[in-house]
């Protein structure tokens, strides 16, 4: 055990500055949604795209720090990205963030919330 | 995270009271002493260890010798416990405790259940209380032991523990009270509660951590199995060298809540309210416990809506505790909450605020606006 | 009876040293933290037992996870053979002792009968020693546990426990060691030793008292059954919040004692020698225990033709232990000395004469003048 | 239990100054002795008698603090008492010294040495 906080200085500072977050309005958005009901976790996120790729990305979330700081985390990452390709590398954003190991569960609600989000973007463009 | 967070977690524990700590200073400075030796410095620390059982027993209107000084409410918990009920199967193998016990109490009646014991384990109502006709229904012929704690270390709830006496009086069961949260807080009077034995803690109360007692009442006395062996201190009930400046520190803690305990009690129950009249305009904040029967010390809300973890990290300038981590080792939601019918998510969005001896209006102020402000924030992060 | 007497009773307990207390303070004038409690506070806590762990780890050459904190040695003890007994009772219900151990471990075989287990005590030899031989001899395919002490409490004497813990090895069987005598004072490897548990304290070692600590090896890991249960501190094996000044303060006195043990050591056993050759010099005085195999802080000698607590109390200007009176309680004579076949009067007119970091030549010089005086004043008040 | 010594303050002085101790020589003197096994006790009392009363008294004792102080207590007290009646008032004794219980017995060790020094004499004055 150890003096420090159980939280790394990743997580403490995007669950402080939470960079990205917020419910977006404006045309274009669409969302998906997920939950682990566990642990009450819930995500929405937002994507807005172009050309099949991701141009813009937002999230409403409720969960553990380690759960707000990656969904940040990710935010920062998507633009650019392929809709039809926005898997995440998950232990690398654990590992990054210093995310233990029973929290990881927590990670595939993110993952899951923006799966739907760019499903529904690529039906809509579709 | 600032350097100095508010501290409000003295249901933790304690910081010790200056006058406390003198008198402890006093033993460790004094020439050394085994209260069991025969020469005149062992004389004296016998003399400092008879002093402190008397101002224990004096908080809780009992006879010195009925005090059996432990290394905490824990060891008390235990010993009552174990105790009891190895010292009486041969009369019965079953006790009755309660969900919303502290650990030490449900995790010895876990280890009687290994040993061929049979518990039951009453649900109190969704505000914290143990209903007397419920435990009526639960004695038997069997029931040697009854644990009911007399203020919830979570939700501050006081139990009506002078009716469950008259319950287990009929039935022939003795009853164990864990009064760690109680001492100093409310009064307790062992004779009109109707006990047989009490469990008290020092560092709850600005002592020592590492000492408390067990009160055993003296007639008629319950046969108690001790937990350890070896120079038959304690009447034999605790054996161990004794150790004198955390007794002689747990003597003046007791005799300080005392002499200042009433007035204090009566302060704290003001900043509480204060604090929960602040809270409760948050909508969504739901009161944990019972709004009357309970102790001055502690505040236990659940905030619809947010993640407890989530809200203790964002009031790290906070030091307070959280059904989301009751310790540090489990995030599991808290179970004394979950046994009032808070369902995971309010149970786990809670956060136990508890006062002492040094909070202040301000404290409690910045304390309450904070909250709300972190709070609010979680909530416009979350889905709507 | 003078205010300050002479203090040789390091044996029974020792002064603080000021290094220690000054690490007691530390914490004690710290923000409050519960070493449980997730918050900045409760994680310094943490740091503070963390490291003391380490220390005490330390001294007996054991890795940092394997010691659990305990209230004290009498504990320690109890968690060790209690503990151990009840966690292999499939295994088998034979324990084997030896007749001079503490009375803690001999009071925790004797509850063990009371449960039903069988328990062999081993005479040693006139000088104290435990023949390796008839350690095996006592050893049955039931045998689970054998609890011998490094150093013994009355006489000093150093039992040979790398031979004996050879014997337990061929036969399954595990070994507790209580060193609560040695730590500080021999050198202690629980590796070369071989040992499986072995009980500490702090106050025999100007720690505080009401601390101690169990070494429990990690591979194998001895099954044993907590004594007392809740919040599953120290691995679960010792549930309690945890005393962190008192921890502290064991720390302070196990690093001290690693840092200066052996000079210190060699400067008693130099004390302990002068008093010895002034002593000898009585007509009719017997040293107790063995001339070689003996830890350097204890010196156990009988004198004939007088009475140990008329000795005693002629003495009242020194502080030190009798055969006469081991506790204040008993005046019955030293059962240590009687298992080393001295005969009650023998072991009556005894004197434990325990010597410690505050000790002097000049005070060991005194302390053999007065005890010559005394000796001879009895001698001619006694019938010829 | 009391920050004081398990002896009173009688039992200290007595103790202490052990007044009449010794072992007398010259003529004159008869003495008896007797033991309590368990505890080590042992009292050799000596008397000088005249007419049938005791003209001194003078005592060797091994034992306890408290048999020392009743010894020497009981030596003051015997002057110019009848051989034929030196029975002693133990309980008083015993309370004078604030003697316990447990020793009790021990006390009777020195009312048995005075009884056979009182025998012998009376037997030589007869
Ligand atoms: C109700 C209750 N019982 C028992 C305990 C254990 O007390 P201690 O820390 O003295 O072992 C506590 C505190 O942790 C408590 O709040
Ligand atoms: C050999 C031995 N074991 C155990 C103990 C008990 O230690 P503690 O006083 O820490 O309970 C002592 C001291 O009393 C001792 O000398």
């Amino acid at each position: 055990m150890s003096e420090h906080s159980p939280y790394s200085d990743a997580v403490a500072r995007l669950f402080r500055e939470t960079p990205g977050a917020g419910r977006p309005d404006g045309p274009g958005w669409a969302n998906g949604e997920a939950r682990e009901p566990l642990s009450a976790t819930h995500v929405r996120w937002h994507l807005q795209a172009t050309g099949g790729r991701v141009a813009a990305s937002r999230y409403e979330v409720r969960g553990c720090p380690h759960t707000i700081a990656a969904a940040a985390l990710i935010a920062n990452q998507l633009a650019g990205r392929p809709l039809t390709d926005l898997g995440l590398d998950l232990p690398r954003v654990a590992a990054l963030l210093g995310c233990p190991a029973a929290k990881f569960g927590r990670l595939f609600v993110i993952q899951d919330a923006i799966a739907r989000a760019a499903h529904v973007l690529a039906a809509e463009e579709a | 995270m600032s350097a100095d967070p508010i501290y409000l977690d003295y249901a933790a524990t304690t910081p010790l009271d200056p006058r406390v700590r003198a008198a402890m200073l006093a033993c460790l400075e004094s020439p050394p002493g085994n209260p069991a030796a025969t020469h005149a410095a062992g004389r004296a620390a016998r003399a400092r260890v008879e002093a402190a059982r008397a101002e224990v027993a004096s908080l809780i209107a009992a006879p010195p010798a009925a005090i059996v000084f432990t290394s905490g409410a824990t060891e008390a918990d235990n010993l009552a416990i174990l105790g009891a009920a190895r010292g009486n199967a041969v009369r019965g193998r079953h006790l009755v405790s309660v969900r919303t016990e502290h650990r030490a109490v449900l995790d010895a009646c876990g280890r009687l259940e290994r040993e061929g014991f049979a518990v039951t384990l009453l649900t109190p109502d969704r505000q914290g209380l143990v209903d007397p006709g419920a435990l009526r229904a639960a004695l038997t012929p069997a029931t040697t032991l009854v644990s009911v704690m007399l203020v919830n270390n979570e939700t501050g709830v006081v139990q009506d523990v002078a009716a469950l006496a008259a319950e287990c009086r009929r039935r022939g069961a003795l009853l164990h009270v864990d009064a760690a949260q109680a001492a100093g807080r409310i009064p307790i009077d062992v004779v009109a509660l109707d006990v047989d034995l009490l469990s008290l803690s020092a560092h709850k109360i600005h002592g020592p951590v590492g000492i408390g007692a067990l009160y055993v009442r003296r007639e008629p006395r319950p046969t108690l199995v001790p937990l350890q062996f070896g120079g038959g201190q304690e009447g034999g009930l605790r054996s161990g060298t004794l150790a004198v400046h955390q007794i002689a520190g747990m003597g003046a803690a007791f005799r300080l809540a005392a002499a200042e305990g009433p007035p204090e009690s009566a302060r704290l129950e003001g900043l509480r309210d204060r604090l929960w009249r602040a809270l409760e305009m948050l909508p969504g904040s739901h009161l944990n416990g019972h709004p009357v029967h309970r102790a001055p010390h502690i505040l236990n809300v659940s905030f619809e809506g947010v993640d407890g973890e989530a809200l203790l990290f964002a009031l790290d300038d906070l030091a307070l505790a959280s059904g989301a981590a009751c310790s540090a080792e489990s995030g599991e939601p808290s179970y004394v909450l979950r046994a009032l019918g808070r369902d995971d998510a309010l149970a786990q969005a809670s956060l136990r605020i508890s006062l002492g001896r040094p909070t202040t209006v301000g404290e409690v102020d910045t304390a309450a606006a904070r909250i709300r402000a972190a709070v609010e924030r979680l909530r416009s992060l979350a889905p709507a």
